[in-house]
């Protein structure tokens, strides 16, 4: 009811003075929130509600473990701060990783850290294969699967029960066999794509060894490697790239042994430029499967038709070499003459050249030239290990795809069969035919065990969530061993982020769930108790030997210092007896139809795609190409300009056993006649990273096989290739790649930067 | 007044080029290209120590990714005699650093250590230095980086997370030099020692291609290693004086 | 001075006063029009910058500066005629000057305050701009004067104290006019802006001083505002960027521009508020003159630095060269060469350089060039610098060429609100210019 | 109690013969207005010096000096060494000194301006509005009784009009 | 019609008049909040009295700050510290009933921070205890503090001031105390 005014009056002294109130009072509290919005948010500090003991907070600590991202088993040192890990280091005492770490190593903190980890078990609720799971308790889950074994185990039909892990070494090996031997089964599988089943039996069938030899490049003085892309991932990458460090420049000063005079030579013999290629003197591109006719035409020449297999290698003379290798026979010449001149010679063979369907041949092929350089057991030579401290040889516990095949097929025909699946992903890493999953769907019941919903895990029943390997206790003997026997302890570095455990404590708990006498079998509370047990064993055996007052002080001495063993290297001489002959590879699909050699390659960042799901890897830009979130095929430029493609378009790769499609790259390190495209990405589960991100060239391999081993030939396919018409920008870091005569790479050979002021 | 009876009385001081007598150490790197394999280990360590954020598929198609150490690769030749060449390139921490000069609010200095530093928070976002480095070095903050959880757990506390903003680059583990020079005062050391401080590039080289040290000590493995024939400095012609020496890759033609 | 005889003092106020108080349809869609581009052209995309950071401009590694600092340029270039044209005729005594200064010294001040938006815009960390001022602080840290940016930051803000004195201290007797032509508040604010001035001998006399004084004062600090902005390029080591050339490059080209940009601002008000009789084809001759002038040092300087470059041998120099002149922007370079080297050549013809709309399209492609060359040599240079490896490449995105076109926004509103604080022809100048009016005069 | 008259004059040429006589008549506090700066004026009320030049100059230099110190100081304040450069390097000092030298000069002449102009006018004064517009004007302040002769002597020179106002 | 300034300033008088007041009500508004809310000396979540522990018993200040010698953080005792005591002493008081209840919920006291520096900070206590600088000279005199009070500005210019005068070895590195 305002009171009316005549208007242009000016305003009554009540309404002048409301005004004047209210405005300064709305002044007033605009001040007043201000003042309060503008103040730095009130920080709190919560202290512990009981100290922590083994840390201060803002004092790093360091623990000792064993990194299990790959099989090399290096040493690793892990940075904590407020119990949590921040950094992995090498161990500088592991001689294994001797304080280096390779890009996947540094990575295991975000295997830990994860953001797509499993957190608690699940069961499946839809069809397999559909990924649709629901959250159980442990209890539950384990008192099904326990139940369900308990049945079988007390209807004697434990044997339809098997077990098929990735790598798994150590005293986690011998309790896994303990327990599938208590369920009356034996069927205990380990498979992993990047076993290199072709090298042990070729070692088997040369040296009757069936390992992995300890080659001692830091001191040979001349490489020829075939296909093996050591400084890669080829089987143990850090400490050959620790030792390749040595052979180039010889030893750091301050370390055991002086600087070495000769600077040791390399020869890289492979189709597609591999990073080993790339830092190779020379590069010598042959045709892929080839390579064991080029080490007999090697072997040809230093033997110089005399000696034991003269006759073997009578045909493979220069010119026929060239012919089958599609290697110039000067060239072939040039590497036999300084092969046999080295004083240290060195042939290492593996990757490529054994991924065809001659893998074996061509690795004896190259083991005679190990011989005939009469470098077995030598310094620089090939050296062969000892007995491991404990646990089987990867020969004994790896299966070749064909066995796979044939022991999921098994337990898939018994009725009522139960797969175990831990720490291995074949369905990712296998080659595109269904043999695989028609078994498995036929599974009436498979365990999972696992960090991660990956492609193998989408066709589980029920997943049980798994400790990382920094949150678990373990041991390992490394494979392939440092030429003396050594073994490590892994230990948690951090407290488990979710409710998972090690896979040790999985089966004790199945076991504690089962009946009396399986109780009574497994008596242990958990795996770290049993490994403190079987590592007292060991200590007993030597007490003697070792100068420590009990067990717990050797026990602390091995967990801080991280590795125990020998320190003097064995040189232990095997005899060179093997029938060598070339087996010439079979590729599948004919020449016709599909022009092209298929060479996947192992990925720096991702190995066999184990690392794809690590945002750290996906953005490590590709050593050769700098390419990062993405998978690519690679052209020579000839051969991108018969297809009339560029760097970016998209081709449709087919081979008899399927396609895919890729972007061009188009690289002067690669054969015309060959294509290559790395391995890791293109996964269909596998967390937020990685799933739907490329092409998994393995799904379009044949499933060719070794023919003496039954091991999968991942490098015996044909392909096609037709364009798209579409293209894409690569996304990576790097540039251009020419210097354009720009002082980066340095001064010339010979001359020295002038007026350095270095120096 | 005080100050400008400073200015006049020290005259001499404020014109000595450089400011600084001689460093108390002089941090410096030595790589040697014929031992690097060009692997990357490198990256992922520094990644990992220094924070640096995960920009995602996006953001780096667009160059916009944080790698403060790089290999850079140079191919030569043609198939079949092609050859590739790598080289990491990390912040050079040149003497004479075009980038210092740039910045208008002094984020980036020379310390007494011969350190080419950047202080985050100090950073105004004008990006000259960036403009003005040649070895592109230094990296911008386009946008503020999240990391999904629990990933963030891994961040190191003694390195800061950068804001939107702001520039970075490689300090050479600066807060391991600091952690040190704090141990060896619990020790009661007035200076470190040889292998005192490994920044995590140097570390985690599985060929150990990468040395560091300090230049000031004639007996230190990177002040002997520099003066090999091989060693040379990226871009010499530019005068920046870097801290870090290559060692030329050999190139062996004939075998 | 025009053919319809002279104006008396009378008809000048008439035909000045009267701009200022009338508000026409056109005007009110012109300043709408203006005001909603800024805000939503400039302003908001700004925002949005600050908000997710500079990420939402185009730039990116190699390619640290972009249009923003382009921008820069070639607003600070803008604002280069001028004053400086301005004072250098006032001291060369030169009346035709005397008719177009004021709004030439209005272009320099706002083209200068659009500038300075723009080194607010580039900043990643905008809120702790005010580091870069020397005040004492509780981090009892200063700012480095050893850095360009610092020049470039004393010298802006000489510049526009200076220039904003300059435009308003010629404005005072003025400002006295419009009091006494106006009533009410408008009197009192105006009586107030003039500071109560009433032409008496003392007061002409130290005005005719001071301003002087000023003129004296604001010819080198206009030069060495674009040498001062020249060096935070050429300072640095970046190829294409590193030439001693750079400071007379940049500062021709901004008079160029500026030169231009009065043209086109000429036309305008000659246009629209019925200058005919003030502003003739002498100035558009004399101007069209300076232009042709101007251009022909311009295209000379290019010719030295494309020279040089090529002549360094040096395979930086040559590679950055290359990607100018071929490269993806090559087409844009050419456009520049076409505008800025060409065209103006046309001017030779006294019939053009009087032909006022040929002028008015002749100034605006002028500008087109210039602003050409201002993106080429930000977008040109850095993403080719030294390592092969980090070559990459800039382009703007939708956020820099939002704010790019909601600048002009920026600039023609300001215009727009000074034409009516401002006379913007300064009346008692023209009068000056016109005979005194004498008894004998008079008689005959 | 003095009085001050206003002669208004169309033409500038009889103001300054009026200007003239006054002067000759020994009278002083003379003030002539006018839309635009005239000519002559000096010939006729004797010649002006101001202390504007001194201000500008005053202001450069401390400016300069001020300027320079700024840098150098505040660069020794708190040592952050770039570039290998000294501490206190010229060239880059210069710039700001002759920025610093500019703007101050710049500030100087203004405060110069007002005070030798005695501008502001904070107190009303004699003036007419059509001084602004196209007429001319002087002012004479006198005592009261040598009034009626100033008007004379205005009007005789061609005064349009005469006025008294107060102040 | 008249040229006086002063005149037509007058026209705004009130003009000026009401922003005067408004603003000098704003800045009342703020100082207000200061005075009521001051952020030194916030409210804890306990009454924890320093007077009585540090003054009256004179505890060692590392008694209960266990880390201030050995790490970069001083450290807040963890509950368990203070229940040490308190099972026993004074368990009567309601405050200290207070602590009881976190501790048999075992739930962490949320103190709040008073002497809090920015993230980018790097501040060792260990070094400056190992300096023999007294905890007085930053905390101020804590032993008669009924309420925690921060009583330094804990600015760069403060800190830097100090490490000058004790001439700190490169006590004006910017990162000797920034990371």
């Amino acid at each position: 009811m305002a009171r009316k005014k005549n208007p242009g009056s000016k305003l009554s002294r009540r309404e002048f003075l409301a005004l004047v109130g209210t405005g300064t009072s709305v002044m007033a509290g605009a001040g007043f929130l201000t003042a309060k919005f503008s103040r730095r948010p009130v920080e709190q500090l919560i202290p512990y509600v009981v100290p922590p003991e083994d840390y201060i907070p803002g004092v790093a600590a360091y623990y000792n473990t064993v990194c299990n991202l790959c099989p090399a088993g290096c040493g690793i040192t892990v940075r904590i701060r407020e119990g949590r890990a921040k950094k992995i280091e090498g161990n500088p005492a592991h001689p294994v990783s001797q304080g280096g770490t390779c890009a996947l190593g540094q990575s295991g903190l975000q295997v830990l850290y994860n953001p797509d980890r499993l957190q608690t078990p699940v069961t499946r609720r839809g069809e397999r294969g559909t990924g649709d799971f629901h959250t159980v308790g442990w209890n539950s889950a384990l008192t099904t699967v326990a139940s369900h074994l308990d049945k079988l185990r007390l209807a004697n039909r434990g044997a339809g029960v098997g077990l098929l892990t990735g790598d798994i070494r150590g005293h986690l090996d011998d309790l896994l066999i303990q327990f599938l031997g208590l369920m009356g089964s034996g069927r205990y599988l380990q498979y992993a794509f990047t076993n290199p089943t072709n090298l042990y039996s070729a070692n088997a069938a040369s040296f009757d060894t069936a390992q992995l030899p300890y080659y001692d490049i830091a001191n040979s003085d001349f490489l020829l490697s075939f296909g093996a892309d050591f400084l890669g991932m080829w089987v143990s990458p850090v400490s050959y790239s620790r030792a390749y460090g040595d052979f180039r420049q010889g030893r750091r000063e301050g370390e055991d042994k002086g600087p070495r005079r000769q600077r040791g030579q390399l020869v890289q013999i492979e189709p597609r430029m591999s990073l080993t290629g790339a830092n190779a003197d020379i590069w010598v591109p042959a045709v892929p499967g080839t390579e064991g006719a080029l080490a007999l035409g090697i072997a040809h020449i230093i033997a110089g038709g005399a000696g034991r297999f003269a006759a073997a290698l009578a045909e493979f003379d220069p010119p026929r070499v060239a012919e089958i290798s599609g290697v110039e026979a000067s060239t072939i010449e040039r590497l036999a003459r300084s092969f046999g001149d080295a004083k240290a010679p060195l042939a290492i063979g593996g990757g490529g050249a054994a991924a065809g369907t001659n893998g074996v041949p061509n690795l004896v092929a190259i083991n005679l030239l190990n011989h005939l350089a009469g470098n077995i057991g030598r310094e620089g030579g090939v050296v062969f290990n000892p007995k491991p401290a404990f646990g089987r040889t990867g020969m004994q516990r790896h299966g070749s795809y064909l066995d796979l095949l044939a022991f999921v097929e098994e337990i898939a025909d018994v009725d009522d069969g139960v797969l175990i699946i831990a720490g291995t992903n074949p369905l990712y890493d296998f080659p595109g035919d269904e043999r695989l999953v028609r078994a498995l769907q036929r599974i009436p019941l498979v365990v999972g065990l696992s960090s991660f919903m990956d492609e193998t895990m989408q066709y589980a029943d029920i997943v049980l969530p798994v400790n990382s390997y920094l949150e678990g206790w373990g041991d390992d003997a490394p494979e392939p061993g440092v030429g003396m026997r050594v073994a490590s302890i892994s230990q948690p570095v951090v407290a488990p982020l979710y409710d998972t455990m090690d896979v040790g404590d999985v089966f004790i708990r199945l076991a504690q769930r089962m009946d009396r006498d399986m109780q009574r079998a497994m008596p242990w509370p958990d795996f770290h108790a049993y490994l403190r047990n079987a590592w007292r064993r060991m200590y007993d055996k030597r007490r003697d030997k070792l100068d420590y007052v009990d067990f717990d002080a050797f026990w602390t001495a091995v967990l801080e210092a991280g590795v125990w063993g020998e320190t003097r290297r064995a040189s232990q001489r095997n005899e060179f007896h093997a029938q060598v002959d070339y087996e010439p590879p079979v590729h599948a699909g004919n020449d016709v139809d599909y022009p092209w050699y298929f060479q996947p390659f192992v990925s720096q960042g991702f190995f066999d795609g184990r690392g794809a799901n690590l945002p750290w890897q996906q953005e490590l830009p590709d050593p050769m190409t700098s390419i990062v979130y993405g998978s690519w095929i690679e052209l020579n430029p000839r051969t991108a300009n018969e297809l009339g493609v560029d760097e970016g378009d998209i081709l449709e790769v087919s081979s008899p056993a399927g396609s895919l499609r890729a972007p061009v790259w188009i690289t002067q390190g690669i054969r015309p006649d060959t294509v290559a495209m790395p391995i890791g990405q293109g996964h269909t589960s596998f967390g937020r990273y990685a799933t739907g991100r490329g092409a998994n060239p393995l799904s379009i391999l044949s499933a060719q096989v070794d023919s003496r081993t039954g091991a999968f030939a991942w490098g015996a396919t044909r392909v096609n290739l037709t364009p798209t018409g579409e293209r894409i920008r690569f996304v990576k870091t790097g540039g251009w790649s020419r210097t354009l005569d720009r002082q980066i790479l340095g001064p010339r050979s010979g001359e020295t930067q002038e007026g350095g002021d270095h120096g | 007044m005080s100050l400008i009876k400073d200015l006049f009385t020290n005259w001499s001081v404020w014109r000595r080029p450089g400011y600084f007598e001689s460093f108390d150490y002089s941090w410096g790197m030595v790589i040697d290209l014929d031992r690097c394999t060009g692997c990357e280990a490198c990256v992922v360590a520094c990644t990992a120590e220094n924070n640096l954020p995960i920009v995602g598929e996006k953001r780096f198609s667009e160059n916009r990714e944080i790698k403060w150490i790089r290999i850079e690769r140079y191919w030569s030749g043609e198939y079949p005699n092609a050859k590739l060449s790598f080289i990491p390139m990390l912040c050079q921490h040149c003497d004479q650093a075009p980038c210092e000069i740039a910045c208008p609010v002094s984020a980036t200095y020379h310390n007494q250590d011969g350190l080419n530093t950047q202080i985050y928070n100090r950073c105004i976002g004008t990006r000259t230095c960036a403009v003005y480095c040649p070895y592109e070095v230094r990296f911008f903050n386009w946008f503020s980086y999240t990391w999904d959880a629990p990933l963030e757990q891994q961040l190191n506390p003694d390195v800061t997370v950068r804001e939107k903003g702001v520039m970075e680059k490689c300090t050479f583990c600066i807060q391991r030099i600091r952690e040190a020079k704090d141990h060896a005062k619990d020790d009661g050391r007035r200076r470190l020692r040889e292998g005192d401080i490994q920044p995590a590039c140097a570390q985690a080289c599985p060929t150990k291609a990468i040395v560091f040290g300090d230049r000031n000590d004639p007996d230190s493995q990177v002040a002997q290693m520099a003066s090999d024939a091989r060693g040379y400095t990226v871009l010499k012609e530019l005068n920046t004086s870097p801290s870090i020496v290559y060692l030329r890759r050999v190139d062996q033609e004939h075998v | 001075m025009s053919e319809r005889g002279q104006p008396s003092y009378q008809e000048v106020n008439d035909a000045v006063l009267p701009t200022m108080t009338t508000f026409t349809w056109r005007y009110w869609t012109a300043l709408s029009i203006s005001v909603t581009v800024m805000i939503f052209g400039f302003f908001a995309p700004w925002w949005y910058q600050l908000f997710v950071g500079v990420g939402a401009a185009g730039m990116s590694r190699a390619a640290y500066w972009g249009t923003y600092l382009g921008n820069f340029i070639f607003w600070i270039g803008l604002s280069h005629s001028g004053t400086l044209l301005s004072a250098v005729l006032h001291i060369t005594q030169s009346d035709w000057r005397k008719s177009i200064y004021r709004s030439a010294e209005a272009m320099t001040l706002f083209s200068l305050i659009t500038a300075a938006f723009y080194v607010m815009v580039h900043l990643g960390r905008l809120w702790f701009v005010h580091w870069t001022v020397p005040i004492p602080n509780v981090m009892g840290l200063w700012p480095n004067f050893r850095s360009p940016l610092m020049f470039d930051v004393m010298a802006i803000t000489t510049y526009l104290t200076a220039s904003s004195i300059f435009i308003y201290m010629g404005s005072v007797p003025d400002f006295a006019t419009v009091r006494d032509n106006a009533t009410g508040l408008r009197r009192k604010i105006y009586a107030i802006m003039c500071f109560g001035w009433r032409g008496t001998d003392r007061e002409w006399h130290r005005l005719g001083w001071a301003y002087t004084f000023f003129a004296v004062l604001v010819i080198p600090l206009a030069v060495s505002v674009h040498s001062i902005v020249s060096w935070d390029f050429a300072l640095s080591i970046v190829p294409g960027l590193h030439h001693t050339i750079f400071a007379p490059y940049f500062v021709c080209g901004a008079i160029f521009s500026g030169t231009a940009g009065i043209v086109t601002v000429m036309y305008f008000l000659r246009k629209y508020f019925h200058f005919e009789r003030y502003i003739t084809e002498k100035h558009f001759n004399n101007l069209g003159k300076l232009l042709l002038l101007l251009s022909l040092i311009w295209s000379y300087i290019n010719m030295l630095e494309l020279f040089t470059g090529w002549f360094s041998g040096s395979s930086f120099e040559i590679e950055a060269l290359r990607f100018k002149l071929f490269g993806f922007y090559a087409p844009l370079f050419w456009e520049m060469i076409a505008f800025c080297a060409f065209l103006p050549l046309v001017l030779f013809s006294e019939k053009i350089r009087t032909n006022f709309r040929l002028m008015l399209w002749i100034s605006i492609a002028i500008n087109i060039g210039m602003f050409t060359e201002r993106f080429l040599i930000v977008a040109t240079t850095q993403p080719r610098k030294f390592l092969p490896d980090a070559f990459s490449f800039y382009m703007p995105s939708l956020v820099e060429i939002a704010i790019t076109i909601g600048s002009f926004a920026v600039f023609t509103t300001l215009f727009l609100v000074f034409v009516k604080v401002f006379p913007s022809m300064s009346m008692y100048e023209v009068k000056e210019t016109l005979n005194l009016p004498t008894r004998k005069g008079a008689r005959t | 109690m003095s009085a001050n008259i206003i002669g208004v004059y169309q033409y500038a040429d009889d103001l300054l013969d009026a200007a003239g006589r006054l002067k000759a008549s020994g009278f002083d506090e003379i003030e002539l207005m006018s839309p635009i700066p005239l000519h002559g004026v000096e010939k006729v009320l004797g010649p002006k010096k101001s202390v504007l030049r001194r201000f500008a100059l005053f202001g450069a230099i401390v400016g300069g000096v001020g300027g320079f110190l700024m840098a150098a100081l505040s660069a020794i304040v708190f040592i952050l060494p770039t570039s290998g450069r000294p501490i206190v390097p010229w060239p880059p000092f210069l710039i700001i000194t002759f920025e610093t030298t500019i703007l101050l000069g710049t500030l100087a002449t203004l405060i110069g301006f007002f005070f030798s102009a005695n501008l502001p006018a904070w107190k009303d004064r004699p003036y007419l509005p059509a001084f602004s517009d196209n007429r001319f004007g002087v002012h004479v302040g006198c005592d009261e009784d040598a009034a009626e002769k100033v008007e004379k002597i205005m009007l005789d020179a061609g005064a349009e009009k005469v006025e008294r106002v107060k102040t | 019609m008249s040229v006086s300034v002063r005149e037509a300033l007058g026209a705004f008088k009130p003009a000026a008049i009401a922003v005067g007041i408004a603003l000098a009500a704003y800045i009342a508004g703020w100082v207000a909040y200061e005075v009521f809310f001051p952020g030194t000396a916030p409210v804890q979540p306990i009454e924890f009295s320093h007077v009585i522990h540090a003054g009256d018993y004179q505890i060692d200040c590392q008694y209960c700050h266990i880390y201030a010698a050995r790490s970069t953080t001083a450290g807040v005792p963890a509950v368990e510290k203070c229940m040490g005591c308190h099972k026993v002493i004074a368990t009567d008081k309601p405050e200290i009933q207070k602590l009881t209840d976190y501790w048999n919920s075992r739930q962490a006291i949320p103190w709040i921070k008073v002497h809090d520096l920015a993230d980018f900070v790097y501040f060792s206590h260990k070094r400056h205890v190992q300096a023999e600088v007294a905890c007085q000279t930053c905390h101020g005199e804590v032993q008669t503090m009924a309420r925690i009070e921060r009583v330094a500005p804990l600015s760069m210019k403060w800190c830097v001031g100090c490490h000058e005068e004790r001439e700190v070895e490169n006590g004006r590195d910017c990162w000797t105390c920034h990371k």
